[in-house]
């Protein structure tokens, strides 16, 4: 928002990174310093709190395993922010793919062929709702808000409406083991949210596609008249969000072992919290997915400190709203000592 | 009227007592529900809690109530982690929350299932089922009732306010009421469907009203969000019909003494509660005392009876203040 | 891609043949026919520069160039062949570079990132980093500005590092033209001698240059044709721009004869208390113990080198940074530091430095960014009388002749020049007691800048105390009555405008240069 | 959010206002032709589909009265997102409002001295929240998006606390009568919400304040250097939603005469789509009390709608979707034709 440029423009840019130690720190590192602090913070609660308990590679793996699903949406949802959108649909993609892909129909056909049928289902409904957010927000030129807005409507309607409003239980066997296994002790679907940090990571910061994500959310106008094909672009940004979200259904089934139009409940708050709260500017031009996957972390590890300890849930939501604030003001001095803004 | 710190415990009146209320085994017993945002939920939370502080020998962990099922299964897998002795657990998907329960079961931890079934044999080890299908069907059953008596022909106006529409749960008891609607030649003449809140309700009711403008029947699914359908009726002046709770809250039983509502359909807040206590005797080894065979059963269905105003000083004690 | 930083030579074309051939380009928008005919020939190896009063249409004809506009009508021959240019990359594509009037660059990219943006060095989509680091280096070096570190985000730059970096990015096209919407508009003398270094290296290879300026002197030294916009018609193309008469220009340009001149100073200067005094104010890193004081009805100007601070030092004295050390004065009563509010409340006013990001609320009308600073006035209770506010835009519109004169238009679709003219009728409303121009005739043509002048000297006879920074020696020279001159962010020499010529100016900004 | 800036500024602004027929509609009235255009075609489904039961005093009354909580919410907000900002947490401040004002001791001390006791509580706990919102967002700089979100958890988590999950029934009924009771046959309600889109109106197109938010929104520096006090004013924007939505906790009670910590469940995203819907740049400088209203009819009057034809939930929620779209690309290139964009 608006706002927030205006306040930090106050105070002048230091201008020059620090030598010396600091230095290490002025990388995306630096700029994410605050929120690897807010996270031992709370990994240092959870020991003292439950002892041993926490720290089990057990509790590790259930914690890591949660922020995958969620983990996977938000890091598409960084590419959108940070190319200057939003989406508020990304919560009903999963639940549409979630069902498209496990009806009797895909599942019969995953049975007698491969598990594969159902990946590639779920793929390309969120690819395809993807597309239609972006067509008509690029193309169609409308608020980004309003479309995925109505898409959030539809999307989870129709769902319901192919579900009939019951869960879809996934007996492809196959697939559950598949994606129920473990890689070397690690979940397979932590090993899917690693590898699409790191391709995230990659794509953002190393790749043509990430620098011209970057210009078209800082100044759209001037990445046009640099040549860049600024409407297509934004579509593939939320078509690469829309594919974010069928992955992620594929991986609720697997964890749920079904499909229903419930999946995937505000995870549009919640994925747009994790980007925000990592550091991307939700106004544009400013994306860190290491940021993100810190958000997503600290999100999930509170979640399991709570639960660890006991905590009646109103007393949760006043707790998370606090270490919300608190964790962003941390954020926000750290990295000005650190003379990244 | 609800602001006394209400909890059913103590409206439940005697209770029975056995030998197995002594101090037995120390136990651990992990509850899981759903996201306490309305007052039967919230019952159901208390009620447990309640349930478990009787026992000297409960050590009871509780997770953060959600909706989202990929969430619960996560405390259910720190439930196993942690090791507890038992777990009670209320899904919020029956058949999104089996895998994680069998895994409970494969670790030697008894899972008590309440309200809503798994999708297998393998997943509870007890199970607790508040019937909404069978809470359908009472409510249906009572409206063929009424139809009948007050001879409101085949062409009777009946209008029934679900709850949040995209569970399963409502489906079910939508589904018991069309069906026993349908024994007596009667059909759901209008459906909305409001999302179990006060607010909702009352948004929804208004526009029913508006919709119909003589209405013989109301079946409303949730006495929470039957505060705001009640006020929606004060609002428009409108009591020409039979208005049909469901739940059982207080406030409903009330209105019923008061003459301002027919009937509610029971749906007790207090299996959580059956299930700490199962869970308990599960984790120690022990029977149910009341029963001759020396296990706890597999499966127990609760009863989906009908209050109204003859029997209502009997069921009073039971509503919960929502 | 090639890794040379070198613009590659391009075979002479036919001498008969221009580079590029405009005929009869016209370009409407909603109420305005902003180009109704334009016709202009580009050769290669030429410098030819685009004159027009603010608002004549140069902007648009090259943002038609460019393909950022789409024309109405009319045709565009590019080496021959009837060429459409549908989009920026087509453009590029012909070999057409162009440095838009207004900064065209992505703040959270670096430089070598902003200079590449588009045609990204990449490997299967993987930026080659390094090597675009080493060749934007060589890019800056070329331009005379090795300091400018290619890892640097662009945000940090000032405006004329901006201009470098947008300089930069043209050459990094390796274009056979080169577009240069008032590209000396933020930069300083020295700073555009470099410039013209490069032009004439470019055109000696045969590129083709495009050279937009409102400043006269200029277009004589770099220039070879001229052409002259008027309301979007081509009041004459293909001048030699050596021999064409200033006066006969600017007659093409305005329809009347100007006197390019600055208006009299009071023959005895003024004096007196101080209006504004600044005495001992400090910024670590930006400027150090700046001392001085304003009469009221007195003018003085700062003269500088682009970076030297000057820009800092207004912000601070009007509260828009926070000084370290010092006081400011207005009218003997302290300011507190760090508040706008307190400057505003006494009376100070400041016309920032760019337009755009610090001036002006873009989608909102003339009118209402022109009161914007004076809505008190036009309140009662808190309730606007708009006849009022109505009143006051509009006499401002007419004092400084913005164009098109119409205060309900959106600020967004004005000329730069024109916008200009409205960030100075907020301050002029303002009923100031000290005025603070940064930049003041930033991209103002020259009609409009003599009348500035005028005001300028007519705000100071009617007793306030005015601060001008230009990055254009003469004119701080011959608008003041008396020169500071800034070097390195410390005031290396204070005294009268009268005793004082460029040189020696020039001599004293260079010396803080190389001494520091 | 920029990209749709960027688009939009590919087609030439019109800059200049029509004369004759058109300047009719170039007012406010103009730029939400699209939105008049779009309830009118709503209205005549409702006819055709319902008869007269659509149009009778009542259903139009009913359409209103539900209209009115939501609608002093989403003016509210106008302000908020002109201004620059966003606010996620005005649902969770209508339940703690709410919550507040129905406690058994303020309605006691109601009952003892004037309603009007429960009134100024639940404007107090709303003005209170959004001095809170305001004060974090522009003295604390953080973004607007993650301060309330933070209040989203915590005020809800409050007011869970304080009521203990139940449903606190209003039993003072002097206040129960008043709020409930017509005026000229028009809902006590329904009246507030058109004081309240008055003034809302006049402030800001008619007075210092609504131009500084415009300018605020629009270039937050230039505002600042332009003497405007932007701190000070963005913090005065939230305090002023968040009295909004203490009426609006007003409203709510009165309604379904009750206090309960669901109420005002995802406002945060019915208010924000009326507003935007309406006319008003998310990016903030642009905003339209009128277009605010008209979104929020449509919004009432297509549930309306829907319940009148017992259409079944999930097609409404994909009608819904789609008409959105509809609606907004019809008000679009209404706009567009009428030089306004
Ligand atoms: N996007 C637009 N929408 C509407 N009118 C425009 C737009 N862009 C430019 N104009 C109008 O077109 C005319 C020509 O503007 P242009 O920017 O080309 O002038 P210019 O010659 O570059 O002036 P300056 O010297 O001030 O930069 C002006 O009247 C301007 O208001
Ligand atoms: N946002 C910023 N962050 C860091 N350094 C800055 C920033 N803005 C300006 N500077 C530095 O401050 C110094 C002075 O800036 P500036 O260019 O504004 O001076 P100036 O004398 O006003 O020049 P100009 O002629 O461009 O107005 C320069 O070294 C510049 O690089
Ligand atoms: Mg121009
Ligand atoms: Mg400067």
């Amino acid at each position: 928002m608006k706002t927030d440029i205006a306040v930090a423009s106050e105070q002048p840019d230091t201008g020059r990174r620090q030598p010396g130690f600091a230095a290490l720190f002025s990388g995306p590192a630096g700029r994410s310093l605050g929120l690897v602090i807010a996270l031992v913070l709370l990994c240092v609660v959870g020991v003292i709190t439950s002892g041993s308990l926490f720290m089990s590679f057990d509790n590790v793996m259930t914690i890591l395993r949660l922020a995958s699903v969620i983990g996977v949406v938000s890091i598409g949802m960084t590419f959108v922010i940070t190319g200057g959108g939003i989406d508020l649909s990304v919560g009903a993609i999963v639940a549409l793919a979630s069902v498209w892909a496990s009806t009797l129909a895909t599942q019969t056909l995953a049975t007698d062929t491969h598990w594969i049928v159902m990946v590639t289902t779920a793929l390309l409904v969120g690819g395809g709702c993807g597309l239609i957010n972006g067509l008509l927000i690029a193309y169609g030129r409308m608020a980004a808000f309003i479309v995925t807005l109505a898409m959030l409507a539809g999307a989870r309607g129709l769902a319901e409406i192919i579900a009939q409003k019951q869960t879809q239980v996934v007996t492809v066997d196959a697939f559950v083991d598949f994606f129920g296994a473990d890689v070397l002790g690690i979940p397979v679907l932590v090993v899917i949210f690693a590898l699409v940090s790191i391709a995230g990571w990659v794509l953002l910061n190393r790749t043509t596609f990430g620098r011209r994500t970057l210009a078209v959310g800082g100044n759209p106008e001037a990445a046009r008249l640099a040549g860049i094909k600024v409407k297509r672009h934004t579509t593939l940004l939320y078509v690469l969000l829309g594919l974010a979200c069928g992955l992620a259904a594929v991986m609720l089934l697997a964890r749920t072992t079904a499909g229903t139009s419930t999946h995937g409940l505000l995870y549009e708050l919640d994925a747009i919290a994790a980007v925000v709260i990592g550091g991307t500017l939700l106004s544009g031009g400013r994306g860190t997915i290491v940021g993100t996957v810190l958000g997503v972390l600290i999100f999930t590890t509170l979640t399991n400190v709570f639960t660890l300890n006991n905590l009646d849930t109103s007393t949760q939501a006043v707790a998370k709203g606090v270490i919300i604030v608190v964790a962003v003001l941390l954020q926000q001095r750290v990295a000005a000592r650190n003379g990244s803004t | 009227t609800s602001n006394e710190a209400a909890s059913v415990q103590t409206n439940l009146g005697p209770r029975a007592v056995s030998s197995n209320d002594e101090p037995g085994k120390e136990v651990v017993i992990g509850f899981s529900g759903p996201e306490a945002d309305h007052g039967w939920l919230a019952a159901i939370n208390s009620t447990a809690i309640a349930e478990a502080k009787r026992y000297s020998d409960v050590t009871l962990r509780l997770a953060e109530g959600t909706n989202d099922p990929s969430l619960q299964i996560s405390h259910i897998e720190s439930f196993i982690n942690q090791g507890v002795d038992a777990i009670v657990l209320l899904p919020t998907d029956g058949a999104a929350l089996t895998e994680v329960a069998t895994k409970a079961m494969e670790a030697g931890i008894p899972v008590v299932n309440v309200d809503r079934e798994f999708t297998s044999e393998f997943a509870a080890r007890t199970t607790i089922l508040g019937d909404n299908y069978g809470m359908g069907i009472s409510a249906g059953t009572y409206a063929c009732k009424l139809v009948e008596e007050h001879n409101l022909g085949p062409d009777a106006v009946i209008a029934e306010i679900a709850g949040l529409d995209s569970l399963p749960l409502t489906q079910d008891r939508s589904d018991g009421f069309k069906d026993a609607l349908r024994e007596c030649g009667q059909k759901v003449d209008h459906r909305v469907a409001a999302e179990f809140t006060v607010e909702s309700g009352e948004a929804e009711a208004s526009n029913l009203l508006q919709a119909v403008p003589k209405i013989d029947i109301i079946w409303n699914h949730d006495d929470d969000q039957g505060v705001g359908v009640k006020a929606a009726f004060d609002n428009a002046d409108r009591n020409e019909f039979f208005f049909i709770g469901g739940a059982g809250s207080a406030n409903a039983m009330r209105w019923i003494q008061d003459g301002e509502m027919e009937a509610t359909v029971l749906y007790p807040p207090t299996q959580a509660a059956d299930g700490i206590r199962l869970a308990r005797l599960l984790a120690q080894g022990k029977g149910m005392s009341d029963l001759v065979q020396v296990e706890v059963p597999r499966r127990i269905v609760l009863n989906a009876p009908v209050v109204t105003k003859e029997n209502v000083d009997k069921y009073l004690p039971l509503g919960f203040e929502s | 891609m090639e890794t040379s930083t070198e613009t590659r030579l391009t075979p002479e074309p036919d001498a008969t043949e221009p580079l590029l051939r405009m005929r009869g380009i016209v370009k409407r928008f909603p109420g305005v026919r902003a180009l109704d005919g334009i016709d202009i020939e580009v050769r290669a190896g030429d410098v030819h520069c685009l004159l027009g009063q603010n608002g004549a249409g140069k902007s648009t004809l090259i943002k038609v160039l460019s393909g950022a506009h789409q024309p109405d009508d009319g045709t565009i021959d590019w080496q021959g062949e009837r060429i459409r240019i549908i989009d920026p990359q087509a453009a590029l594509d012909h070999g057409i570079a162009t440095i838009y009037q207004e900064l065209d660059l992505v703040d959270g990219l670096t430089v070598a990132e902003n200079i590449y943006l588009g045609h990204e060095r990449a490997r299967w989509g993987v930026v080659a980093r390094a090597d675009a680091n080493r060749s934007a280096a060589g890019l800056l070096r070329r331009l005379g500005h090795p300091e400018i570190a290619p890892a640097t985000e662009v945000g940090r730059l000032s405006s004329a590092g901006k201009q470098i970096v947008s300089m930069a990015r043209a050459l990094s096209h390796e274009a056979k033209l080169i577009v240069m919407d008032e590209p000396s508009a933020v930069l300083d003398q020295h700073e555009v001698r470099r410039l013209f270094g490069v032009i004439r290296e470019l055109a000696a290879q045969g590129v083709g240059i495009v050279y937009i300026s409102h400043r006269l002197e200029e277009i004589r030294e770099i220039g070879d044709r001229v052409t002259v916009l008027k309301d979007g018609h081509t009041a004459a193309t293909g001048l030699a721009a050596a021999t064409t008469p200033t006066s006969e220009i600017i007659r093409l340009m305005t329809g009347r004869a100007i006197e390019y001149a600055f208006p009299d100073r009071p023959a005895t200067p003024p004096s007196g208390e101080p209006m504004l005094a600044v005495s001992g104010v400090s910024r670590p890193g930006e400027f150090r113990d700046v001392t001085f004081s304003v009469a009221a009805g007195e003018v003085v100007g700062l003269a500088g080198l682009v970076g030297s601070g000057r820009s800092e030092i207004l912000e601070t004295i009007y509260g828009a940074r926070r000084s370290k050390a010092g006081s400011v004065t207005v009218g003997g009563r302290r300011l507190r530091a760090g508040s706008v509010g307190a400057a505003v409340a006494a009376g100070v006013g400041l016309c920032p430095e760019e337009r755009k990001s610090q001036a002006l609320v873009l989608g909102e009308s003339v009118g209402r960014n022109i009161t914007l600073a004076s809505l008190t006035r036009f309140a009662r209770g808190g309730f606007v009388n708009r006849r009022d506010e109505r009143r006051a835009a509009d006499e401002q519109v007419a004092a400084l002749d913005v164009r098109p004169s119409d205060v309900e238009r959106h600020v967004r679709t004005l000329s730069g020049g024109n916008q200009q003219k409205v960030v100075l009728a907020r301050w002029l409303l303002h009923d100031c007691r000290v005025l603070l121009l940064d930049e003041p005739t930033r991209g103002v043509d020259v009609g409009a800048r003599s009348e500035i002048y005028t005001l300028i000297r007519d705000l100071a006879e009617s007793g306030i105390a005015v601060v001008v920074v230009s990055s254009e020696i003469e004119e701080v020279i011959g608008l003041s009555d008396r020169v500071l001159v800034v070097s390195d962010g410390a005031i290396v020499h204070d005294g009268p405008a009268a005793e004082i010529d460029e040189h020696a100016v020039l001599d004293m900004v260079m010396e803080g240069k190389t001494a520091a």
